[in-house]
This record gives structure tokens, sequence and C-alpha cells, in this order.
């Protein structure tokens, strides 16, 4: 059942980055881009006349943000930030453009299932696995 | 009933006397594709006159016939006994019961079920009572075009007994059968199993006189019964081979 | 069913499966007497006498077939597989057909498409239209071909006076559903029959066009292994019965997993949809055959099942919740002395509850560890494994020349061991002994051993005394064999002289070993079991007997899914009985505590079959109601005793089985045992003599074979077959 | 090509347009209409030689949390990986020959609207076919699922031979068909 790991290094096509240097500053320019996004997307506008209004501070969205951020924050796979990074990317036109309904965009504050009995006994009281 | 012809398809148009005419053909047809099913099951279904509680014993004198036809196989190929057995089983019995196909079973030490695919596979193992006389008549092609269908409706009314079928007096079973080989002589029909080539050359009249005389337990001279002639000689007298052959050398350069 | 591979490989599959490549062992002197022949411009080098369909499927090309049947004689009457052979004026029947050298075979040519399609358009003349009605409608050769090489359009035009060909249907039996009309002659059913069951009992009546395959007379095809035809009809004439009409093969989700109603451990498929098992079918291992009771008891996996946990009050049983379950439980256990606690596991139970269990009464004080089979303990007993596993392994059986079975009826206690007996004895040649009673194995065996001067002789335990010195007039037979083989019951163990039983087993297997020139691996003793769980639980350590569970009278008794342990309630007066189970059997009857367990097609588990070989099974549908792994059961209930077992999940209870024994979770390998030698050095201090009782065996007939355990004791369709097997008895066909 | 268009809207991103985009627009970051044709023709250049380079990665991939797959279920789940046996219903094996991975059952049950079947498992129905044990290992590292193997079963069947239905003195001959 043991997953062998190997330590080798392999030639393979990019997705977008060439190196890690690369990859870390598209990382960073996204996080900035999102950073700045954050007022648009959360205040009221008059220009546009609809957007999200959700019970979140500006505050809260940065720290959300930087949460978001440091979870992948090991990730060291070179395509796999890339893909992250093509994600994330999506993930901010969905919000910008408004794709993204105000509930779903509220689960990054709060999970709608409950959460999932973690111990052995309460696994076994509540239900199968 | 006229029929006209078009291009590409016949036209027939029916009165209402020819539906009736066809409906009755079709009924006979029918029938007559079926009779063979109906009265010759190839399943069996227990009844009084033939069920596996009945016993069946071969007698004495068969029993010693089978100890000589189960010599002439060698040992490990014993079942090729098995179809010379089962037709002693219908000699003796006049046909084949279900007891007796165990018997026979048991003797070649075989599954009961190969016992059973060999007699139903053999249209000569009667698997049903049988009349005394099995009148089978020909209804080949050969003999339907010398109209045996008359031999049918004169032996059926003769015997008072339909095809496929046993008389009420257990003396005869009619049936139709494919062709028995003596096509020079058709119509036809042969009485019991043994081949010996009764009736040919039948008439309607004949057959009734042959049944008649049969029904009186006599037994006909076999052979072609309306002409004078000899098994299948032709008809209308010999044609060919009408001297004497001639002797040995005929031909032959005399120097030779 | 019709669709396009995931992934078509091409000729030399990679995977270790090819089917045909490891048919013929090259070795190098070998090699130079191969035929080269070249399917489809493809060479390949097969031996001499490989007919053209082996041939083309050692290059993965499939040719297409009705009749042929790898594991039946090749009959050759649907003509599907006829092929073109260049220089050749006609299409050979490539299933019949012995290549020659330098043949050229042609499977896709014009000749060839065309002699497939003149054959499927006259089987699909006298063949119904009835795939949206049929129970094979999805998983029909017949429908698969007819795709291939049917034709779109009918040219039967007959249906005015005879109309289509229509035959009667048969009753042959509670779990086969016969629709002849749809048969189509392949006679795959007929020589399953004859040659794999034994029992002659189906075949061809009529001629012609009106051939129809049955059994002439109202017969059932009562077998151990009916199922299998089903199996093998390529179209829908022979369907399930349970199954008729339940669901589509494309509906269903499959899952592999072990079978553990006997000792076998056959490989199964289990069919299911929404979380009920709709059917079983065997997988290759088991030379595609599959055991009637495997197969059809499934339906007992959803009726008497237990649902929730239930506790006795006031002499009732009443649904609790499992939180009052495991604290009622845990009450009882509180405090309790040591060794006053004992645990009976059952039949059907995996490795992992029997672990699991075995440390939970460890650490609550008690040692007493009991399976419902009793075990000689005096010699070597139980101690080491050659003693208690079928040491030769299954598939070894058909090679060996000389069988003596002792005490067993392998028809039903393993039909699939006793369809490999058969095979050795009709295509091997190989000749069988049986002491104990004169059963029916659908073979012949030796007369001298059957009684045939007395019945006690030909059952009498001493016979094993004197075959070894040779006084009995088999003994000449045994000792001249190449490959001798003994399988001895292992129900003969549990009689009082059990252990003397087998220590003359032993002596005698061990003059034969010396005697033949066999090879090395080639093991005479073997031991065939009828539980699934015994060979685990001994290899785990359950060295008791319930009599001295009876003896110790626990203060708490654990019965792990035990229904056949043979115990009544006022055996135990004062004690709490803590039943663990699936179904509402025997055991729960007597329970005060019931903890609902898991049936084998609903958790990944572990099971040792009698060869010693350990497989696992895979959770197919999810315990009904509020039923639990019965590993995760013991697990809760220790750590409410305050005895908290040390795995959390399953690959933590792994690990424990293989702290306990490594080969438990080497799945698919047989473990081999060692020691015989040391084995016999104990066996021969074994005292007492062999009883006079005659050996008896508790499945005599086809009757007691269908009802064997909680799972096919709950099955309706066992039920019914048993009512077919008193009728066919009562008649007189 | 998908490749192709995100380059060029994230190199879009990272250029100066964000900037102007703060003061004109509240959804400026992603201009409405970007085309491969709006790119410097440097860029475009640039791309492509970015394409043919190869960057050097570490062998074993961790796929797995980009995969989309809820966290729970990559780290709790089993693979099995496995060869689907024949269909014992039928004769055809030319849709077996290959590897399979599935996951471990979870609950499923009859929806109560239509009677299909429910799961809250979202890799219920997932099914992949290699062509090697070997790929489907390095499938499941990748993905990061913990996995194992079950043997195929080595079919083994003898020669038949049409021949041996009337050899002589064989048992065969008892009954037979």
């Amino acid at each position: 059942m043991a997953t062998p790991v190997t330590s080798g290094l392999k030639q393979v096509k990019p997705i977008l980055s060439l190196t890690h240097i690369e990859a870390h500053r598209k990382v960073i320019t996204l996080y900035k881009t999102w950073y700045r996004q954050i007022p648009f997307i959360i205040y009221f506008n008059f220009v546009k006349k609809a957007n999200y209004i959700i019970p979140v501070t500006k505050e809260e969205c940065q720290q959300k943000l930087r949460e978001e951020f440091y979870r992948h924050a090991n990730v060291r796979d070179l395509r796999v930030i890339d893909m992250l990074l093509v994600k994330g990317q999506m993930e901010l036109q969905e919000v910008c453009a408004q794709w993204k309904p105000a509930a779903t965009l509220l689960r990054y504050w709060k999970e709608t299932e409950e959460p999932k009995p973690k111990d052995f006994m309460s696994k076994f009281l509540s239900g199968h696995e | 009933m006229q029929t006209l012809y078009s291009p590409n398809t016949l036209i027939i148009y029916l009165t209402s006397r020819d539906f009736n005419l066809i409906a009755r053909m079709l009924e006979d047809y029918i029938l007559q594709a079926f009779l063979p099913q109906i009265n010759y099951l190839l399943y069996h279904r227990d009844s009084e006159v033939d069920n596996p509680s009945i016993p069946f014993e071969f007698n004495e004198a068969n029993k010693k016939r089978i100890e000589a036809l189960l010599k002439i196989y060698p040992e490990g190929h014993k079942r090729g006994a098995m179809i010379p057995l089962l037709d002693l089983a219908q000699r003796q019995h006049g046909w084949l019961p279900i007891s007796a196909m165990h018997k026979v079973a048991e003797i070649l030490n075989v599954p009961r079920m190969r016992v059973y695919e060999v007699a139903t596979f053999y249209t000569m193992f009667n698997r049903r009572p049988m009349g005394k006389y099995h009148v089978q008549i020909c209804t080949c092609t050969p003999c339907w075009l010398r109209d045996s269908d008359s031999i049918v409706e004169a032996v059926t009314k003769a015997t008072n007994c339909k095809v496929g079928e046993m008389s009420a007096d257990k003396l005869f079973t009619v049936s139709e059968v494919e062709c028995l080989g003596a096509c020079a002589n058709a119509p036809m029909f042969q009485v019991n199993d043994d081949y010996y080539n009764y009736n040919e050359d039948l008439t309607p009249e004949t057959a009734t006189t042959i049944i008649n005389a049969l029904k009186k337990g006599e037994r006909p001279p076999p052979g072609p019964q309306n002409s004078p002639r000899f098994a299948a000689d032709p008809a209308s007298g010999l044609t060919s081979l009408t001297s004497p052959p001639p002797g040995p050398g005929f031909g032959v350069r005399s120097d030779l | 069913m019709l669709r396009l591979p995931v992934i078509k490989l091409t000729a030399g599959l990679q995977n270790g499966r090819i089917p045909v490549a490891r048919l013929h062992i090259t070795s190098s002197k070998l090699q130079q007497e191969l035929v080269e022949v070249f399917i489809d411009d493809k060479p390949v080098q097969v031996p001499p006498g490989t007919t053209v369909l082996q041939a083309a499927a050692k290059v993965g090309v499939e040719i297409p077939r009705f009749c042929y049947h790898e594991r039946l004689a090749v009959a050759g009457n649907c003509r599907m597989c006829l092929v073109e052979i260049e220089k050749q004026i006609k299409p050979v029947a490539a299933c019949a057909m012995p290549v020659m050298k330098g043949w050229r075979v042609k499977t896709n040519s014009d000749l060839t498409r065309k002699a497939r399609e003149g054959v499927m358009e006259f089987l699909l003349v006298n063949h119904p239209l009835d795939c949206p009605i049929c129970d094979q409608g999805g998983e029909c050769d017949l429908q698969d071909q007819s795709m291939a090489f049917g034709s779109d359009r009918s040219r039967f035009v007959d249906i005015n006076y005879t109309g289509k060909r229509a035959v009667e249907d048969k009753d042959i039996g509670p779990l086969i559903k016969t629709i002849m009309t749809r048969c189509i002659h392949c006679t795959r059913c007929i020589r399953f029959a004859s040659e794999v069951a034994g029992i002659d009992d189906l075949g061809t009546t009529g001629r012609g066009n009106d051939m129809q395959v049955g059994t002439y007379v109202e017969k059932m095809f009562l077998s151990e292994l009916s199922g299998n035809i089903i199996d093998l009809c390529p179209v829908g004439a022979l369907t399930s019965k349970p199954y008729a009409f339940v669901a589509r093969p494309w509906e269903t989700r499959r899952t592999d997993s072990i079978d553990v109603l006997d000792a076998v451990g056959s490989n199964i498929v289990i069919s299911h949809r929404t979380n009920e098992v709709l059917r079983i079918l065997p997988r290759e291992i088991n030379e595609e055959w599959l055991s009637d009771k495997a197969r059809f008891s499934c339906d007992g996996l959803k009726r008497q099942r237990l649902i929730t946990p239930m506790i006795k009050i006031n002499g009732k049983l009443e649904a609790v919740e499992w939180e009052d379950a495991l604290v009622a439980t845990a009450r009882a256990i509180q405090d309790i002395a040591p060794n006053k606690c004992a645990a009976i596991a059952g039949k059907l139970v995996d490795a992992e509850a029997l672990v699991a269990l075995k440390d939970l009464v460890n650490r609550l004080g008690g040692e007493v560890l009991a399976t419902e089979q009793s075990f000689p303990k005096e010699g070597a007993g139980i101690d080491i494994r050659s003693n208690y596993v079928l040491n030769n392994t299954i598939a070894a059986v058909e090679e060996a020349d000389v069988v003596l079975l002792i005490g067993t009826n392998p028809r039903y206690e393993a039909p699939l061991v006793n369809t490999r007996l058969r095979k050795g004895y009709i295509h091997g040649e190989q000749t069988i002994g049986l002491i104990g009673p004169n059963v029916d194995l659908t073979y012949d065996y030796e007369v001298s051993i059957k009684p045939d001067n007395t019945l006690h002789l030909g059952q009498s335990a001493d016979i094993v005394t004197q075959l070894r010195n040779g006084t009995h007039s088999f003994s000449n037979t045994l000792k001249s064999a190449k490959k001798p083989l003994i399988i001895l019951g292992v129900d003969q163990l549990t009689r009082k002289d059990g252990a003397k039983i087998l220590s003359e087993t032993q002596l005698l297997a061990q003059a034969l070993g010396e005697n033949t020139k066999a090879p090395e691996e080639w093991k005479v003793l073997n031991i065939l079991h009828t539980r699934a769980s015994q060979v685990a639980a001994l290899d785990v350590g359950y060295s008791s007997t319930v009599e001295e569970v009876k003896e110790q009278q626990p203060k708490v008794l654990f019965l792990l899914g035990a229904d056949d342990a043979n115990i009544k309630r006022e055996d135990f007066p004062n004690t709490c009985i803590i039943y663990i189970g699936s179904h509402g059997d025997e055991g729960a009857s007597i329970a005060d505590v019931i903890l609902p367990g898991a049936a084998y097609t609903e958790k990944v588990a572990t099971y040792v079959n009698t060869e010693g070989r350990s497989q696992q099974t895979c959770a197919a549908i999810t315990p009904p109601g509020m039923a639990r792994p019965d590993w995760k059961i013991i697990r809760a209930l220790s750590e409410i005793c305050g005895v908290r077992l040390p795995y959390d999940d399953l690959a933590e209870v792994r690990s424990r089985l293989e702290e306990i024994a490594p080969h438990l979770v080497r799945y698919g390998v047989v473990e081999s045992a060692n020691y015989f030698a040391q084995a016999l050095e104990l066996s021969k201090q074994v005292p007492g003599c062999l009883s006079s009782n005659p050996l008896e065996v508790k499945q005599e007939t086809l009757d007691q074979f269908f009802m064997t355990d909680a799972i096919s004791r709950a099955s309706q369709t066992m039920a019914k077959c048993v009512q077919a097997v008193i009728k066919q008895r009562e008649s007189n066909l | 090509m998908i490749n192709l268009v995100l380059l060029t809207r994230f190199f879009a991103d990272s250029s100066k347009n964000i900037k102007d985009s703060d003061q004109v627009s509240t959804n400026a970051v992603l201009p409405k209409k970007l085309t491969v044709a709006l790119v410097p023709e440097e860029v475009h250049v640039a791309q492509k030689t970015r394409q043919e380079t190869l960057a050097v990665v570490r062998e074993n991939e961790e796929a797995g949390i980009c995969s989309g797959i809820p966290e729970e279920h990559i780290k709790t789940r089993t693979v099995r990986i496995y060869c689907p046996a024949k269909n014992a219903m039928q004769s055809g094996t030319n849709n077996i020959n290959y590897w399979q991975i599935d996951f471990d059952t979870r609950e499923r049950w009859e929806n109560p609207l239509i009677g299909w079947t429910s799961t809250g498992d979202p890799l219920s129905n997932l099914q992949v076919g290699f062509v090697s044990k070997e790929e489907a290992i390095a499938h499941c590292n990748k993905m990061g699922w913990k996995y194992y193997i079950q043997k195929p079963n080595v079919n083994n069947p003898k020669p038949r031979s049409y021949g041996i239905n009337f050899s002589w003195n064989k048992r065969t001959r008892v009954s037979t068909k």
C-alpha cells in the first residue's frame, strides 16, 4: 500500500513557468491582483449596479486570501504550481465577472456541509466510514 | 379465382368461395405440418400405458439375442448396441415404452438420457402405443404425383383411423411417411416395419381390399397390386433385357 | 455487452493475463517441434495439434464461437468459427481443426465473413426476436455477434404456415429458467452436465429442425453446480430464475470478491445496484465454475438480517441505539474476573474480526478462544500448520494419479475441489478411493474400498492402518502411485479419536511420500475444510473447543457469528452472551446483546481458504441499517470497556494481522506449510486407538448441501432447492 | 491551445493593465476582448520558445491537490489496481485486457425521487483504464492515492482437441456427448 517516493528529476513540457523563480513571481503577481481586486468585489458599485453584497469585511477577505495562498505553500512541483495559478486566475475571473453566485463565494468562509467526524468512535456511531 | 400476371407480382383475386377453400387448405396444411409434432412428442409425459413404474423385461429369447449382440461390440464401446437393443425392445413390445428405454440404459450402463436421445432421433422407434398393423403411406413427391392423397383417404376410411392415430380396435396405426424407396411403383404403402414390399401400384380400391384382408387376419401378398408386372418392372412390359442375355465371349474377337 | 474496449491492446498483451500465450511451455526441446502458422499474416509458433482457434487467440485474434468453450470438450457444431485457410477450398471450423505447418489463416476475409453471415442468418431464422424481454440481453453472445455478422433484414417468410420454430420450455428446477425457443443447440449445457457436473440429465431429443435440448422426461437438473449452465449458455435459453427480470448488465456494478460459503474461497464477481446484491458470478480462477450455494444464496443477504443493536430487557430483545448497546455490553464486561471471558467464532468470520476479538478477550483476561469445530490437541495437533490445510493446493488435485478420500464428501463439502477430482478422473485416469459412507461423487471410486462386504469395513477408520500395513487390497494401488494424494475430511478430526486418525493418516502419507518419485513440492497429506473462517481462526490461535467453553462457564461469552456451535441457553445459565454477526440465526436467538455485523459482501475482509491462501473480499455494498463491519464493533466495544485496541482503520488492523501471522495479508499467495517431519514425530506419540465407529460425513445427499450456514439458511432460493431435491427423490425418474 | 489562451490572459493580467483598471472599471482585471492577435509580437515568440523548452521537475508529481477532488477523499481512500475479470456470461475477451483502477465502496442508496442510485462519494464512478500496471501505479502516485494491486488470475487452459471425443478406452467414452 505504500506509495514509493522517488527523488529523480525529469524533463517535462512546462505549463506556464520554466523555473521556480518565474513561478514565484507569477504567484506574487496573482496574489497582488487578488489583493487589489478585493475592494471591488465586496463594495457596492454605482457604475455596474450589481455586485456582491456579502457580510464580510475587507480585512476578512484579505485574511482569507492569505489562507488560501498559504494552504498550498508547500507545493514544489512546477506544473502543479502552474495549474494552481491557472485555477486562481479562473477563480478571479469568475468572481470579477460575477459568474459566481454570492452564496457560493461565501463558502470560502463557511462550508455548508457538516464537518465529518474524525476519531474512530464518532465515526463508528455516526454511520459508515 | 382469377389470376392475373402483372410484370412484377402475381395478383390473385379471391372470391369468398376461394377464401373458404384456402382456409380449408391452410387448415389441412397446418394440421399436416404439426401432426408429427403432436404425435411424436420430443419429450415424455407420463400416461397410463407409458410411465416409468410399468416394469419392462426382455423375454428369454431376446436376452440371448442381447448377449450375442453385445459380443459384437468391443469393451468400452458397448453402447454401440443401443439401436439393436432398442429395436429388440420395440419388436417385443410392439412399441417403445419409457421403461424399455430405461432397461436398455441399464443393460448398456449408460445414462438414460443417452438412450432417450437415440430413441427420439430415429423415427422408426415408436414411442407411443401402435396398432397391430402400422400402415405407413408414402406421400413423398412421386407418390403424391400418382395421387397418394386418395390412398390416404381410402386407408383412413377403411381403418376408421386418422393419420397419425391408432384405430379404436387397436388394429391399425396410420401414418404418412417420407419416401420409402419404391418410387417406380408409386403410390405405395408399407405395413409393419418388416420391409417386405407390400402393396405397390395401389388404387384406393386395392388399398381398401388390403386393409379389409388385414382386418380378417389374412396376409395379402406383397408387391404390385394392380399390374401383372414383377416388382419394379416397367408397367407396360419390358423395353429392354427382353431376350436371354448372351453368354460369355459374346462379341469378342474369335482369335482371342 | 457490446462496447468498445477502453484500451484495446494488440497482440502480446503485457499484463500477464494473456489467455493462451502461456498455454504451452516452450522448452528448447519443444521449440524445434513447433509449427509456424500465419493468422491474418501474423506468424505464430504453436505446438502441433493446437487448433486454429487457439493459435489465433495466441496472437490476440478472437474468432467468434458459440459451441466452443475452453473448459469443455470440442463439439464443433455451431459452425460460427468457420475461417478461410489459403489454398483450401472450403472454410474450416477453427475450433476443431488442428493447425498444419505454414497454414495462412484468414479470419477476416470475404469468405470467412460470408460463412459467418450465413451461419448467423440460419441461427436467427429460428431465434425469437425477444431481446427486450430476454434476461441475457446486454450480455448475449448471439446479440453481440449478430451486430457484427447479422443481416439487417430477415429472409424468413415462412410465418404463414409453419411459423417460427417454437419449443416447449422445460422445468429443470428452481434455479434455472428455460426459454427453449431461444436455444441455438450449442450443446454447451449438455457437455457441462456430462463432463463437469457428472449428471447426464441433459441431452438432445428429436432430429433436424425439431431437435431440442432438454431432459426428455420431467426431471430437474439438480446438481450442486447447475448454475454454471446459465453462464455457459451463449443465448438466453438458460437464465437464472432468481435473477429473472431483475436487472440489466449495464445497470449493475461489479465488484470482485471472494465466496465464503465453503472453504474453497472461490473467486466471485458480485453484481449489485443501489446497495443490493443482485447476483453472484464466478471469476475465471475457479475454472469459471461456481457452486450453486455460492451463486444463489445471495438473497439470504437480504433476509433475517440484524439491522440494529439489541439488548435483552425483561427477557425480550429490544432494538436500541449503538451507544446503549455498547454501554450495556461494557457494563456486563466491567470488573470481570480474569479468565471469565470467552469467545466462539463462527463459520463466516473474517480474519480481522478474529484478531480483534482475540485481542479484546485477551485484554479482558480471557484465554478461551474457540471455533465451532473442535480439533485434536494431542500430538502436534493444530500447532503445526501442515496438520490442518490442504497442503497440495486445489489446482494440483487433478494432477494426482491415486487419490484417497478419508471421511469426506468433496462433492458437497467443496464442489470445486470435486470438479478437479472429476477432471482428473476423466482426463487423467485418476484412481480414487473413499473411506466413508457410500456417497455419489459423480465418478466411480475404488470398489474395494466401498462397502463390498460389510458397510462397516468401508467406513471404518482402521482401513487407514490397513492401507499402511499393506493388508488392504487397495494398498498396492496406493503404493505404486506416482503422485498419491490423501484428502482427509475435517469432520473426522472433530471425532474423539481425531488425533489418532490424523496421526494414522500422517503415517500413511509419510509412507507414500517416501515411496513415490513425486517432486519435492508434492504434498500427500491434505485436509479439506468446510468452513471459510476455520483456517484463519487456527492461524491466529483459536484453539479451544466449544466443550471447553461450556466447562469454563465464562461470565461473558462472545459469539462471533457462531450459529452452528450447537449451544443452548441452558448451557450458560449465568453468562452474558454477546452475539456479533449479520443474521438472526441460532446464535442471536440465545444472546443477551446483539451487535449487528456485516456480511461478506459488505466488508473488506481477509479470509484464508482450505489450502492456506489468504484472499480478501471487497465491499460491494454497505451494511444494512445500523450494522457495522465486525472488527469495528469489537474495536468500539473495546474503547467503551476501557481497553482500547490500538487500531483505527483497516490498514492498522491489517498490520496487526501481519504481526500475528504475516501470511494473512499476503493476498492471493498460498502460504505453504512446512514441518511435516516434526508434525509426524509428534503425531507418533498420540495415545489411544481408533474407535470402531464408522466415519460419517455431514453432507451425504444434495438436499443437505444447500443450507449450511446463516446466509444460506436465510435464503428462500436455497429452501426451494431443498424442496426440489426432495421432490425429485420421490419421483422414479 | 488552452495553455496559449491562459498564457495570454496571464500576461495581460500581470502587466500594467491592472493599474489602469483600478481607475476606470471594476471589472478591468480581465480585458473583455482579448485575443492572441492583441499580444505583441515578441510575447508571441516568447510563448513559442517556452513551449518548446522543457522544464525540469521532480519525478513524483503531486497533481492530486489540483485535481479538484476534496482533500478528504485523496487522503482516506484506497485504490484497487486490477485487471477486470472476464464476464462469465460471455465468451468474448477483447475488452478485458487492460488494467483498471477503482475506489473502495462508499454508501450508495436508491434516490426516492426517481429510483436512481445516489451516493455522496465523488469517486464512486471513477474508473480509469491503463495499458500496464506501472502506468496505473504512476497515476496513483501522481494523484497521491493509496493503492494496492490485485493480482490478475492467470488463465491457463489446456489445448483442446476434437479427436479426443473419439479416443479409445478413455473414461470420456463412458458418458459424454
